[in-house]
């Protein structure tokens, strides 16, 4: 049983990690704007289609090493998502600022469907093979298996994370987007240019989604349109698990999703003698999800408001 | 019916806010808490409503234990409160703010168990209300649309229109200029009657003095001094925790004028009044 | 009385009068555009529920299509062969808005504490749950198979067969719907929530216990979600868990949002634009989500408040008609 | 106000664009399958295989002199959305037959429609249950999940002798549906099925699940689910060491999963189809070459369905008596057409009694089929 | 260095201030006193552009800066540390500080960060603290050290003594009086009249959104109609 465990723990901790990038961006860009970004789950799609465009590129170009085509493509796929999200800001959020919380999720959600959209009728509906850019190998670990493939997503998602932290916390670019996240008008005040902050944001967010569907595409071998909708609310879900705003609160809420499914996929049925099923896996991970925040109404790391912080005036 | 503070404590993290104060609020007299900013004016304010918790110590109303009790039951025992800052439902009518205060006497006293008015005593009310506040004229227009003095009246208006026995005022005449503060003075003095308890938090020192039965003075969260308005005037620890120590002040001094002793500044300009 | 008076008279009773012609002439055309007169009545009517919980009371429900679901498998289940149980339609649409809103008490009980977007997740995790619950609970609800051949409704002998005899019965809601819900919004409930929604702490302290404002709001908008889903069910005649999908959760919040939050006229404009949009572009064939994104962003970015500006409510219409007829000396 | 103005005149230019003529003499077939959203991808590959065919007729002077025109109508899986499309055929006269829907969710409701206006229909969706519900106006070329479920159950009990078996399925109508076919049958063969597992439709991750299934040990995993998740599921089941048979249904015969899987997982896998090999025939090949060149990518995964359903209401307009709805619902069940899938006739519920399925093996890289 | 004229604001509908003169020199303190709400706050967010403004010109060495963004405003040397101190809780102290800082105005952050050290030993002792564990008097030392990393020319405070104990408010106008020392001019609103008084050199009142009367702090602290107004007397 104890290998058992081991093995389910791999497969939650490879596909939490992903989770864990995505709700970065949500959680960015929540803490900053208020703005449940709901087109993000489609810059984690566009990142595997960006990388294979521009890695088949580099190579039909006559290209260098497959692994220096291979680090190009993922630097340049970072950089496009990233300046795609800024502009997305820049044009569909923006304006929109003065009007509410409603009008900018709107518009997040046209964008959605935009973005969506566009890739299926430019490259197709259908699924596409996503070559690994790592080999996929076994390696026997503790009488679990994991595959290098695992390990390379493990790797990339802490490497990304820790990068991040250490950007948020230890730059003053960093510093800015947290003063931003904390308060536009005092901020201001200190003559940060919070635009760009935002814009910071949109570019790092959107970045970092897909890196997370470069991961996830290479993991399982495939990238389609509509990847990012599934696995978008996932996240979503995980961001709001961790705290939404919360950046280590992201990270957590990222690992506890996937072990939450993955372990519910694995002992629900035993646990239950049979009478639940796998097909109960999200019910299950929705029912941690409103149990959690019915005891942490904000989160596990999120910060409680309460009346006595903040007499807030109107929810949205 | 009276309103009692019984060994009150208010701590927000590690800062004492409130240490034990005791405090006893009967009906038929205006009572104002004053007190230098941060002295814990409001939080007796915010305590008493149920806006905030209490740390330690009990608040009675009647034979009622008030806290732990939710903000909205305090509010159905009749305790009333304006705020520091205006908060009026601004996209609704003038009128309108004051009929939502009698939500719990529509036909859904079944949730709240107060006693049931018909839609027009209800509107009775109000406009009896309105006209007492001199609202009339602007009964549909948006509380928003309204000056700003015409707000603070509003609100004030607002605390009264149920008729609740205990009322709290905090800071009514902020932001308003002389003579506006005058006619809120009068008007919070007319108020004055025998079912019904004014408590008053106040900068404004004329309308304190003019208009209160008792003051109670905070500082530091604590009572420093309590009494009618001649008594407090003349403490002087009042004037101290107002104007801080004559000799702290002093040090002071010596810094400013050995700067100013550099010259070329206005520090003994005539006075201009605009 | 001056002519320019009659002449406004004349105007009004001309749009008036035109409203009302373009409401009798539906059922004689072709029945596709019946059919999607007939969407856009439910998709009001669901609005208009929803929108007592989103522009009223000012909470994000994005879980809203779980009470249409249980509306619509409440007429599944009571008025099929799949029990052979065969109640009235008329029956089985009051037990489907009361099933909808105890379906909205017991979401509401424990999650309406919550602040606004961990509301909207928690909601949106319940409408995954009613749709995942139903999609497996096969001995139930068939599954993912879902129930077909629901009973014909009939009401009070007169069996509605057609999408025409749909159309009456929806325009006839509707009306019931929107009146109720702009009555309930001027009454004192309405200024409560429209309170809330401004100041949640200040209603509070006025006494009002705002949970069971919002429990208000919930049940009531989870009724009229529930009665919706009964008329989809009978009008389908076939109810599947596809029907329910978070998306039909999201089409609905994007009608109250691009028709204009909190306004009935906004609501009506916000079905009528969203459901016909999509018909509109079926000659784009697979560019057709493409326009309808662009279209919904480029919308949005040109008019954030909604098509329809608050001003021009109900109640404004209502006034104008009342003012030019029974008092003109006024305007 | 200016904006309002724009949007209003752009909205009415969009609804003018929406009517396009049509000539007299020419015969109009509607056809309806998801083209936008999620399943876009199968539904699409319908159309395109239909439109391939009409095409085809149309190069050699149509039907009876006469020119074809389809007319697809995205339905986006939505049963609402099928329901409108079914009466918007239904008001235009000139549509005299349909091919659709490829859901059966959205079938069920739309059948009503169609039967009540009359329009013959040729239809996609697998369902058993769709052709006991009594409409006369419908007719399936394709075999329904009965076939498709008992040819492997069939084929590993009795020939492989493997006996212990582990069901997978989406919990959708398909995935769940061919399922349990197959569990039927294989439990008649003799085996156990010791486990059945649901998942959702659009899971990618099935490690967890696998690892479960590990503890099962069993020697048949059978999967009723979609693409790309049946490649998914077996990449990750190879990758963890699971040896078991494994059996897919018709979704899973495309290169893409081979591709997707890796070839050498791969190996040995099983999948049932309706359709011979494309290179076993001419006419196949020639299809694929024809869908390569009219739409620059090879068939997808419902072309070739596509293409047959088109066969088979051509054939029954051919023989119609008057170029109308009742003329051609008169020969729709009558017809009986040598098509791309083979040859087919129906029975009084309108099912396909030949229906062809063939059982195929991936090996070295390559779908192989199995003779029987 | 300053100046204000005619200066009309408000927030949407609601306007709060009805004309609005000032003017600030180089060295100089200026404080604005007048009672809770008569527009103190709002005069100082508008010139730093948080408020939206009607009508009137505001003027900073010499340039216009009505209808710049706030940031822009900081960055050519016109700091705002606000009421209520706004410090930004989830940052430590050394982080504020860097929040603070701007580049490219001639100065490293370290260097400025030194000179706010030595002003502030307590910051120091507690740079890697989380700001809101904090209390009162150092949360106020570190919005003025903050306000100072933007190395401004003119620097507004808000209520500095605002909830502070007597002493730690002496320590604060102490502070600021340093501060003119080095240079800064400064504009400060108090509640605490007599103090500010005090130590400023030109004093404004603002009654009701309007400056009612303005001259030299001397004159101004013992002008009997005023002192009445503020102590009650």
């Amino acid at each position: 049983m104890f290998d058992y465990f081991l093995q389910q723990l791999i497969f939650a901790l490879a596909i939490g990690a992903i989770y864990g990038l995505i709700a970065l961006g949500y959680t960015m860009v929540y803490g900053v704007m208020r703005l449940i970004n709901f087109a993000h789950g489609e810059f984690f799609m566009l990142g595997p289609y960006i990388y294979t465009f521009l890695f088949s590129g580099l190579v039909g170009l006559g290209g260098l090493a497959p692994v220096l085509d291979s680090a190009i493509a993922i630097v340049a796929s970072f950089v496009i998502v990233g300046l795609l999200g800024v502009a997305i800001e820049r044009f569909a959020y923006r304006p929109l600022r003065a009007y509410g919380r409603l009008a900018p999720m709107l518009s997040a959600l046209g964008m959605s469907i935009v973005l969506q959209s566009a890739v299926r009728v430019t490259v197709g509906p259908q699924p596409v093979h996503f070559p690994a850019i790592v080999p996929s190998t076994p390696i026997d670990a503790l009488g679990g298996m994991v595959t290098t493939v695992q390990l390379g997503i493990l790797a990339a998602g802490v490497l990304l994370m820790v990068g991040l932290t250490l950007f948020v916390n230890g730059t003053r670019l960093g510093i800015w987007i947290r003063a931003a996240s904390e308060s536009w008008t005092t901020s201001s005040l200190l003559g940060i240019r919070v635009n760009r902050a935002v814009s910071l944001v949109f570019f790092i967010g959107p970045g970092l989604g897909a890196m997370a569907g470069i991961m996830y595409a290479s993991y399982y071998g495939i990238m389609q349109p509509t990847m990012g909708s599934v696995i978008g609310l996932k996240a979503f879900t995980a961001a709001i698990l961790g705290g939404i705003g919360s950046i280590p609160g992201a990270m957590l809420g990222g690992f506890l999703l996937g072990a939450i499914e993955v372990f519910g996929t694995a002992f629900l049925p035993i646990l239950s003698f049979g009478y639940i099923g796998t097909e109960y896996r999200d019910v299950f991970a929705f029912a941690v999800l409103i149990l959690v925040l019915l005891f942490k109404p904000a989160g596990l790391l999120g910060e409680t408001v309460s009346e006595e912080t903040t007499v807030a005036k109107k929810d949205y | 019916m009276a309103l009692a503070l019984e060994n009150v404590s208010k701590h927000f993290g590690s800062l004492v806010a409130i240490r034990n104060l005791s405090l006893s609020f009967d009906v038929g007299s205006i009572y104002s808490i004053i007190g230098p900013n941060g002295a814990g004016k409001s939080t007796v304010v915010n305590m008493i409503a149920g806006s905030y918790s209490v740390t330690s110590g009990t608040i009675r109303l009647g034979a009622t234990a008030l806290n732990r009790l939710p903000k909205h039951r305090i509010a159905q025992l009749g305790v009333s409160r304006t705020y520091q800052n205006l908060r009026l439902f601004d996209g609704m009518t003038v009128l309108e703010n004051l009929e939502v205060c009698f939500f719990p006497q529509s036909w859904l006293t079944f949730l709240t168990g107060a006693k049931r008015l018909s839609k027009a005593e209800r509107l009775e009310i109000c406009h009896a209300c309105l006209a007492e506040f001199h609202l009339s004229d602007v009964a549909d227009v948006l509380a928003g649309d309204l000056p700003y003095g015409r707000q603070k009246i509003l609100e004030l208006a607002r605390a009264f229109v149920t008729q609740a026995p205990i009322v709290l005022l905090d800071e009514p005449a902020a932001g308003l200029n002389h003579t506006e503060t005058k006619d809120m003075a009068a008007m919070i003095a007319g108020l004055k009657r025998e079912d019904r308890a004014i408590i008053l938090v106040e900068h404004d020192m004329d309308m304190v003095m003019s208009i209160s039965d008792r003051i109670d003075v905070l500082n530091y969260g604590e009572l420093l001094c309590s009494g009618t308005p001649d008594l407090v005037r003349t403490n002087e620890r009042v004037q101290e925790a107002y104007l801080g120590t004559t000799e702290e002040l002093d040090d002071i001094r010596k810094l400013a004028q050995s700067r100013r002793a550099q010259g070329g500044l206005r520090a003994n300009a005539g006075i201009v009044r605009h | 009385m001056g002519n320019s008076v009659i002449a406004r008279r004349l105007g009004l009773l001309a749009v008036l009068a035109l409203c009302v012609v373009l409401l009798v002439l539906v059922p004689y055309l072709p029945s596709y555009y019946v059919r999607v007169v007939d969407s856009i009545l439910i998709y009001i009517i669901l609005a208009v529920g929803l929108n007592l919980v989103v522009g009223y009371a000012g909470l994000l429900d994005l879980g809203f299509i779980a009470f249409y679901a249980v509306g619509a498998y409440a007429y599944a289940l009571l008025a099929s062969g799949q029990f052979d149980i065969h109640l009235p339609f008329i029956v089985v649409l009051f037990i489907g808005a009361a099933a909808g809103a105890i379906a909205g008490v017991l979401l509401g009980f424990p999650v309406l504490k919550l602040r606004g977007d961990y509301l909207a997740i928690v909601t949106l995790s319940f409408g995954e749950i009613i749709r995942i619950a139903i999609n497996n609970a096969d001995e139930l609800t068939n599954g993912p198979q879902g129930i077909a051949g629901l009973d014909r409704a009939n009401l009070f002998g007169l069996p509605l067969t057609s999408p025409v005899h749909f159309y009456w019965l929806l325009l006839v809601l509707t009306v019931i719907v929107c009146a109720g819900v702009y009555y309930m919004e001027r009454s004192i409930l309405g200024k409560a929530w429209r309170a809330l929604r401004e100041d949640q702490d200040v209603v509070r302290g006025l006494g009002i216990n705002t949970t069971t404002l919002k429990l208000l709001a919930f049940a009531l908008s989870a009724a009229i979600g529930g009665a919706g889903g009964v008329i989809f069910g009978s009008f389908q005649r076939f109810v599947s868990p596809e029907s329910f999908t978070f998306q039909e959760s999201l089409l609905v919040v994007l009608i109250i949002i691009i028709g204009g939050v909190g306004n009935i006229v906004g609501v009506i404009a916000g079905a009528v634009v969203l459901v016909i949009l999509p018909e509109v572009l079926h000659f784009a064939a697979q560019y057709r989500l493409l326009i309808y994104g662009v279209v919904l962003v480029t919308v949005i970015v040109l008019r954030p408040g909604g098509l329809v500006s608050p001003r021009f409510n109900l109640g404004f219409i209502i006034r104008k008609v009342r003012t030019l007829w029974l008092s003109p000396s006024k305007t | 106000m200016n904006r309002t103005r724009i949007l209003l005149t752009a909205a009415a230019l969009l609804f003018a664009s929406g009517a396009m003529p049509v000539l007299a003499d020419d015969i109009v077939l509607g056809g309806s399958a998801p083209m936008s959203g999620a399943q876009a991808e199968f539904g699409q590959s319908q159309i395109d295989g239909a439109q391939l065919y009409f095409d085809q007729l149309n190069e050699k002077d149509g039907i009876k002199g006469n020119k074809v025109v389809f007319r697809p109508l995205d339905d986006r899986a939505d049963p609402r959305q099928g329901t409108l499309v079914a009466q918007q055929f239904c008001d235009d006269s000139a549509v005299i037959g349909v091919i659709g829907h490829m859901n059966s969710g959205v079938t069920m409701p739309a059948l009503d429609i169609y039967s009540e206006c009359g329009m013959p229909q040729v239809v996609p969706a697998t369902n058993p249950e769709l052709m006991r519900m009594g409409f006369k106006t419908v007719v399936r070329p394709v075999a329904n999940d009965f076939v498709q479920g008992a040819l492997p159950a069939k084929y590993v009990t009795e020939k492989l002798g493997l006996k212990n078996a582990v069901l997978v399925h989406d919990k959708t109508v398909f995935g769940q549906g061919i399922a349990g076919v197959f569990k039927d049958n294989f439990e008649a063969g003799g085996g156990k099925v010791s486990g059945t597992y649901g998942t959702n439709p659009e899971d990618v991750d099935f490690s967890a699940l696998i690892a479960s299934i590990k503890l099962e040990n069993p020697d048949v995993v059978y999967m009723g689910a979609g693409m790309p998740q049946l490649a998914l599921f077996l990449k990750q089941m190879r990758e963890q060491g699971l040896k078991a048979q494994f059996i897919g249904p018709d979704i899973g015969f495309t290169v893409d999963f081979i591709t997707q899987v890796g070839a050498a997982s791969a190996e040995g896998a099983l999948m049932t189809f309706q359709l011979p090999p494309y290179d076993s025939s001419p006419e196949l090949k020639d299809f694929s070459d024809r869908h390569q060149a009219r739409f620059g990518r090879a068939p997808g995964p419902y072309a070739s369905l596509g293409f047959a359903n088109a066969q088979v209401m051509a054939a029954a307009v051919e023989k119609a008596e008057s170029l109308d709805r009742a003329g051609v619902l008169a020969q729709l069940h009558g017809v009986t057409v040598d098509t791309l899938l083979g040859p087919v006739a129906f029975d009084e519920n309108g099912e396909n009694t030949t229906a062809p399925m063939y059982l195929y093996v991936v090996k070295d890289g390559k779908f192989e089929l199995i003779k029987q | 260095m300053l100046k204000v004229a005619g200066l009309k604001a408000g927030y949407g509908r609601t306007q709060v201030l009805f004309g609005i003169d000032l003017d600030v020199r180089a060295g100089e303190i200026v404080t604005i006193i007048g009672a809770n709400g008569a527009g103190k706050t709002s005069t100082l967010r508008s010139i730093s552009g948080l408020t939206q403004i009607y009508s009137g010109e505001i003027e900073f060495k010499g340039r216009p800066i009505k209808g710049l963004p706030p940031e822009e405003i900081t960055r050519l040397g016109l700091a705002h540390c606000p009421e209520g101190r706004q410090i930004l809780q989830r940052l430590t102290v050394e982080e504020n500080l860097l929040a603070g800082y701007i580049p490219g105005r001639g100065r490293s952050f370290d260097e400025i960060r030194t000179q706010v050290y030595d002003m502030f030993p307590i910051l120091k002792e507690r740079r890697h603290s989380l700001a809101s564990r904090m209390s009162g008097g150092q949360q106020q030392m570190l919005a003025i050290g903050r306000s100072l990393m933007a190395t401004p020319e003119l620097l507004m405070l808000d209520e500095p003594s605002l909830g502070l104990a007597p002493k730690i408010i002496n320590q604060i106008f102490e502070i600021i009086i340093t501060l003119s020392k080095s240079g800064i001019s400064l504009i400060v609103v108090e509640q605490n009249a007599a103090v500010a008084l005090e130590i400023a050199d030109y004093a404004y009142v603002i009654d009701a959104g309007r400056c009612s009367v303005e001259g030299g702090a001397n004159n101004v602290l013992n002008d009997p109609d005023l002192k009445a107004a503020y102590l009650g007397a």
